[in-house]
């Protein structure tokens, strides 16, 4: 699957809380602060200062997890897209 | 009266030593959005507590709206970036991305952008793409803007709530002096990240020309304090006077830059050059035009101001488009309900 | 035109009018309150919304440091309540040394409840029960949380009651009520001066030990439901004007009252109910 | 939002063992929340506020039933608001309450279906948004 390539801003770009199950996530480049359920804060990681393309972030996360889902191409296509909505990736 | 004091302040920090009422000083400051300013000016002086205090806070709001400010020509930025087009920064926006001191503490309100005439219509579809929307859907309004005005009517972005002023050119198209919009583009300079600012002279003219020969110098004691800084950031440069010179008499607007030099160099000390400093019969009502707001923030000399806000349509429209467009908004107004 | 100064826990405000009844009213009203420290955090003018207004149909409008375009004008009567609405306004958009929470807020040895949620929901009401039964009252509009102490800083303005709410409180001296004011958005109120312990000991802050969203109706059973911390934070967001503004700052001060102070729903019926559910509540967060 | 399981908040966000199973969630689900400034139902106390319909700059033309801004005689569309509307009369509109004194039942669904579509910047917005409530 050849799509755009993403990144996220390192680490140091956001301060994470984590509240029960979601996590209150401060993005210091916007001074905005966004309410993420999973699988956004992993997305972030997979891709903090890494540039990637949607298979490679599946690659990168399901390292770490088991990763559940009908149709997992759809689905991380459209939490890229929301997270580029939101400014928190970006095309590399 | 107040508004002086707070030129003053902004001209000699030294000066914070005399005053007695910093209420009022605070007042008159928030009033012409002069307070992030004022407190970077005035940082490391001492100062009583609470003044410092107040101070600071206003230092902390003027760092958050840096950060918006930068956040959203970022956003623009990735929006347009497919169109591979040099997207120039204007105002505030740019001050603050190119880290200049006209920039610091500075309020920020809308995005202004810079964008070749002939991409406007690729520009309008990228950013309506990306989430930006109309603000107001008004036929006249729309067939008005794209007539007569140097820029696309105003967007907003859904989301982030945030206007984007999208210009062509630096002032209306009916103003009588015809900036030189190609050059403006052409000798801008890239900031590394795929936007540009204009070149030190442009901004200059940019800055004095919407001052004088455009508004109706609403917060112009703001804007002429952005010509101070620029001036002495820029001055330092060979050659620089001349160029200035060159470039405002390009786009026609040397009689503005020239009063802008003079007003600043009149309240805020601004070097200017000797042969600048010519005395002229207008300039005093500009300055009180500049100073008219006292000490509870509240505008003052209603009548001068009510001639300059005339003055601004007078500048932007020829006599008989001025009467054409106030005879529709009259129209609109009284039609029958 | 005409001048007052007035503090209010760390928040000095700056009042300018062009009649002197609503000074008058705001002298009487928060007669006791400690002396201005200048310089004033904010200027509130009230001036003739047009110039004629002055005199003919005297016509208020709330200007200042800060203001909002669509503010409606208030008639003359209503001076002293476009004065409250002026002080308000600035807070809500000048305000940058503390987090604003739209809560009101009471103390008890020293840790302090903060209950919040939407008007009609009956914060003031309850707040000023509470102020009235051996809790301090620290404000009953803002709740201000310290950003580097992460403290509770009372705010202890009058409390705007609505005539129905004014007979829950039979006893309190008549010179803490304001004048009548018939005809307000919320309909008729009056405001009450918090009492003398409020008004003595304004600057001690508090740590804030419990957030309550409470939720009024005539027919509903008392209940008390835990409220999740990603809950209680989305909510507060909402119920601060200035946590955007704030930027950093604010998210590590809210995140830090989240995460250490439990939320709880609770359902009342009447005032009496609330009062024993706080009680309970306060037993078990201790 | 989309849900993961045994996740625990005591691990400290999202760094949790190996074998945790991570749902991608359904397309159509929504795992970013942006925090959005707000006036809070603080405004609604700050704020005694009014909303003309249309905004001064569009005077004299009228609201169609979907709250679109029409030409003067328009059809189907209603005359503007004959004074602005309050911020109360609104609030108790966008609730279902009763139509305010003086105006046509159909007109004010059209009025508050032409203030929901207010922007930032426009006249009466602020008002409006004041009236937003935090649920």
């Amino acid at each position: 699957m050849a799509g755009p390539r993403f990144v996220a801003d390192p680490p140091e770009a956001a301060r994470t809380v984590a509240l029960e199950t979601l996590t209150a996530f401060y993005h210091a480049p916007s001074g905005t602060t966004h309410i993420l359920a999973p699988p956004a804060p992993q997305i972030l990681e997979a891709l903090a200062g890494r540039p990637g393309e949607a298979d490679e972030v599946l690659a990168r996360i399901g390292e770490r997890f088991e990763l559940a889902s009908d149709d997992a191409p759809a689905a991380i296509a459209a939490r890229l897209a929301e997270l580029e909505a939101a400014g928190l990736v970006r095309r590399a | 009266m107040s508004a002086s004091v707070v030129a003053r302040l902004l001209a000699d920090p030294a000066a914070a030593a005399e005053v007695e009422d910093w209420t009022a000083v605070f007042a008159a400051a928030r009033g012409e959005s002069l307070t992030g300013s004022l407190a970077f000016r005035l940082k490391g002086l001492k100062l009583p507590d609470k003044v410092g205090r107040l101070l600071a806070d206003a230092r902390g709001a003027a760092e958050a709206g840096r950060t918006q400010a930068l956040w959203e020509a970022e956003m623009a930025r990735r929006a347009l970036a497919p169109l591979g087009l040099p997207i120039v920064l204007l105002k505030g926006t740019a001050y603050v991305a190119a880290g200049l001191a006209a920039g610091t503490g500075r309020s920020i309100g809308d995005l202004d952008i810079l964008v070749p005439r002939t991409a406007l219509p690729e520009v309008e579809r990228a950013l309506l793409a990306a989430g930006w929307e109309w603000v107001k859907e008004d036929s006249y309004d729309d067939l008005y803007y794209r007539r007569w005005m140097h820029e696309l009517p105003p967007l907003i972005h859904s989301t982030r709530d945030r206007m984007i002023d999208v210009h062509h050119t630096i002032l209306p198209l009916t103003a009588r002096p015809k900036p030189d919009a190609e050059a403006l583009v052409a000798d801008s300079v890239a900031l590394g990240n795929g936007l540009h600012i204009l070149c030190p002279e442009d901004m200059v003219v940019h800055a004095a020309g919407h001052l004088f020969a455009d508004g109706d110098l609403a917060g112009g004691l703001r804007n002429l304090w952005d010509i101070d800084r620029l001036l002495r950031e820029f001055e330092g440069a060979e050659g620089f006077w001349q160029r200035l010179h060159d470039r405002a008499a390009r786009h026609g607007l040397l009689s503005a830059v020239h009063r802008a030099g003079r007003l600043a160099n009149d309240l805020y000390g601004t070097p200017v050059p000797e042969g600048w400093r010519v005395r002229d019969g207008a300039d005093p009502l500009f300055k009180s035009r500049l100073l008219a707001r006292d000490g509870w923030g509240h505008p003052t000399r209603r009548a001068l101001r009510f001639g300059f806000y005339l003055r601004s349509h007078w500048l932007r429209m020829p006599p008989l488009m001025l009467a054409r467009h106030l005879w529709r908004k009259a129209r609109r107004r009284s039609e029958p309900a | 035109m005409r001048r007052l100064e007035l503090r209010i826990g760390p928040v000095s405000f700056r009042i300018g009018s062009a009649w002197a009844g609503p000074l008058d009213q705001l002298e009487c009203l928060y007669a006791g309150y400690p002396a201005a420290e200048a310089p004033c955090d904010f200027t509130v003018r009230l001036e003739p919304a047009r110039p004629w207004r002055r005199f003919l149909r005297p016509s208020v409008a709330i200007a200042g440091d800060y203001w909002l375009p669509d503010t409606a004008p208030l008639p003359l009567s209503l001076g002293l309540l476009a004065a409250e609405m002026g002080m308000n306004l600035q807070m809500a958009l000048g305000q940058r040394r503390y987090l604003l929470l739209h809560a009101a807020a009471v103390e008890r040895e020293g840790r302090a409840l903060l209950i919040t949620g939407p008007s009609g929901a009956g914060k003031s009401t309850l707040a000023a029960l509470l102020g009235e039964r051996g809790w301090r009252f620290m404000g009953d509009e803002f709740a201000l949380v310290g950003l580097d102490d992460g403290l509770l800083h009372a705010f202890p303005r009058a409390v705007s009651l609505k005539n129905e709410a004014l007979a829950l409180f039979p006893d309190v001296a008549p010179e803490r009520l304001g004048p009548l004011l018939e005809g307000t958005p919320k309909g008729t109120i009056r405001h009450l001066r918090p009492n003398d312990e409020a008004v003595a000991r304004m600057d001690q802050p508090a740590s804030p030990a419990l957030i309550l969203f409470p939720r009024f109706d005539r027919e509903l059973e008392p209940a008390v439901r835990p409220v999740g911390a990603a809950e209680v934070f989305v909510r507060l967001t909402q119920a601060s004007t200035n946590y955007v503004a704030l930027a950093e700052p604010g998210f590590a001060a809210l995140t830090r009252l989240v995460t250490n102070v439990p939320g709880r729903a609770i359902d009342y019926a009447t005032g009496e109910q609330a009062v024993a559910l706080v009680e309970r509540l306060w037993e078990e967060v201790r | 939002m989309s849900e993961s399981d045994h996740t625990s908040p005591s691990e400290g966000g999202f760094a949790p063992s190996r074998r945790t199973i991570l749902a991608l969630g359904a397309a159509a689900a929504s795992t970013v929340v942006t925090i959005r400034p707000a006036f809070a139902n603080t405004a609604v106390s700050v704020l005694n506020c009014q909303i003309p319909v249309p905004s001064p700059d569009q005077a004299g033309n009228f609201i169609a039933a979907d709250g679109s801004v029409v030409p003067p005689g328009t059809p189907g569309a209603f005359p503007p608001a004959p004074r602005p509307l309050t911020g109360e009369e609104v609030k108790a509109l966008l609730h279902n309450g009763p139509t305010p004194a003086g105006l046509d039942a159909d007109a004010a669904q059209a009025y508050v279906k032409y203030i929901g579509r207010l922007h930032a910047g426009t006249s009466g917005f602020t008002c409006f948004a004041s009236l937003q409530m935090p649920r």
